[in-house]
């Protein structure tokens, strides 16, 4: 989880690697969403720009599947990550 | 109702879940057991491997969830679920789902229901290893329509 | 397809089925089993065991035969049936019921399929000793209806 | 199996008990079925009776699932059993 004036981003499988980034800390808005998140980081332009738009991406906020309209506060831990494969 | 969940790297032997399962509760009559292999096709074919990523933390509570999902619509009265990580070689277990009922359609429901739904809400990715590369697997069609068939 | 049939009085361990099924069979993906238990409650309430009778010779051919219709309908790469005849106590393994397969969906449903069209066609006939008595155990309209389910 | 000029008939579980008899031999006749070897069975009275009442009788021919409209023939073994209850 972040701090008070932070929100950590997590990133999984696929997203990890083409963005060869495992995680990162964003300071916190008020009003923000998962989705605007996601969108100011596909801004990026590059590999980032994936995250608006071709395949799928999900969304977990504190460990809890999320959408993109789902608020996020100082302190969330929001995971951006492909459709899942196990079992 | 008595459940566990391991995630982890090390194999896993059904030997030791399945009694564990079966303990000595005589109101027990039926345990339905699923365990996934690595196959040798996937989306590739000449799989040689898997390399199994997870969200640490969120993958148990995904489970967790589930299996409490299952005990509210079938009588289950114990429930293990271990998923492995990490790097796994070809016919190595990958996951084990086991589930102790009264009756056998409960115990067959609750074990396919849990497995099925682990497929496309547990946050677990899989990576195929080949001679000549590797392939994050995809999402396939035909498992989120069987997860969805559960929906009440 | 590989699959074996045994009727006998003695117990089985589930991890020897478990490890024949499992093989090194690369194209295995899944294997489903399932193990029925004497319950303390049936037809009777405080069973303390079961005598179960079956029909030497026709038994293992009706098991044989709804393998194979299995197979006709899954992909089902082996297929293992273990019923016990005979005297059992309480929370003893009756059934095993194991089927690997490329698929899971394919793996439950076989398994699944053999286990409820074994319970209305292979002849067996359960009697539950309790303190008080025995009782012959009544077929279920839920047991016919689960087989019929199957019905193509 | 009888022999060229029998028939075989057994019972199991329920009726076995009640009917004191595991299995036994009828001579051969052209023309029959299971249903009319359990019709003349039951007209011997007393507990037989309950082969054409009462509770479901399955019927098998040489191991097979069979039908009261089932024809038999000489060497055939033919079992009448309660609806099974295994599993």
């Amino acid at each position: 989880m972040g701090n008070e004036n932070t929100v950590i981003v997590r990133f999984f499988a696929r997203l990890r690697e083409e963005l060869e980034t495992d995680s990162l800390t964003l300071p916190a808005r008020s009003d923000t969403t998962a989705g605007q998140v996601l969108s100011d980081l596909a801004a990026k332009g590059g590999p980032w720009a994936q995250l608006d738009e071709g395949q799928p991406v999900m969304i977990a906020v504190n460990q809890v599947m999320a959408r993109p309209e789902t608020r996020l506060k100082a302190g969330d831990e929001v995971a951006f990550f492909p459709p899942v494969t196990g079992g | 109702m008595d459940y566990s969940v391991s995630v982890q790297q090390e194999d896993f032997d059904v030997s030791t879940e399945y009694q564990a399962l079966r303990g000595s509760d005589a109101g027990t009559g039926a345990i339905a057991t699923f365990t996934g292999l690595v196959r040798d096709s996937g989306d590739l074919q000449g799989v040689t491997g898997l390399f199994l990523e997870h969200y640490p933390g969120m993958t148990e509570r995904v489970i967790e969830d589930l299996i409490e999902q299952a005990a509210e619509r079938w009588d289950v009265r114990k429930a293990r679920v271990v998923h492995r990580v990490g790097q796994l070689a070809l016919c190595d277990q990958i996951v084990f789902v086991g589930v102790c009922s009264a009756h056998r359609a409960d115990a067959f429901a609750a074990c396919a229901f849990i497995m099925d739904a682990l497929k496309t809400s547990a946050p677990f990715w899989k990576k195929e290893i080949t001679e000549s590369g590797e392939h994050w697997v995809e999402q396939k069609d035909a498992d989120l329509a069987r997860s969805q068939s559960w929906e009440l």
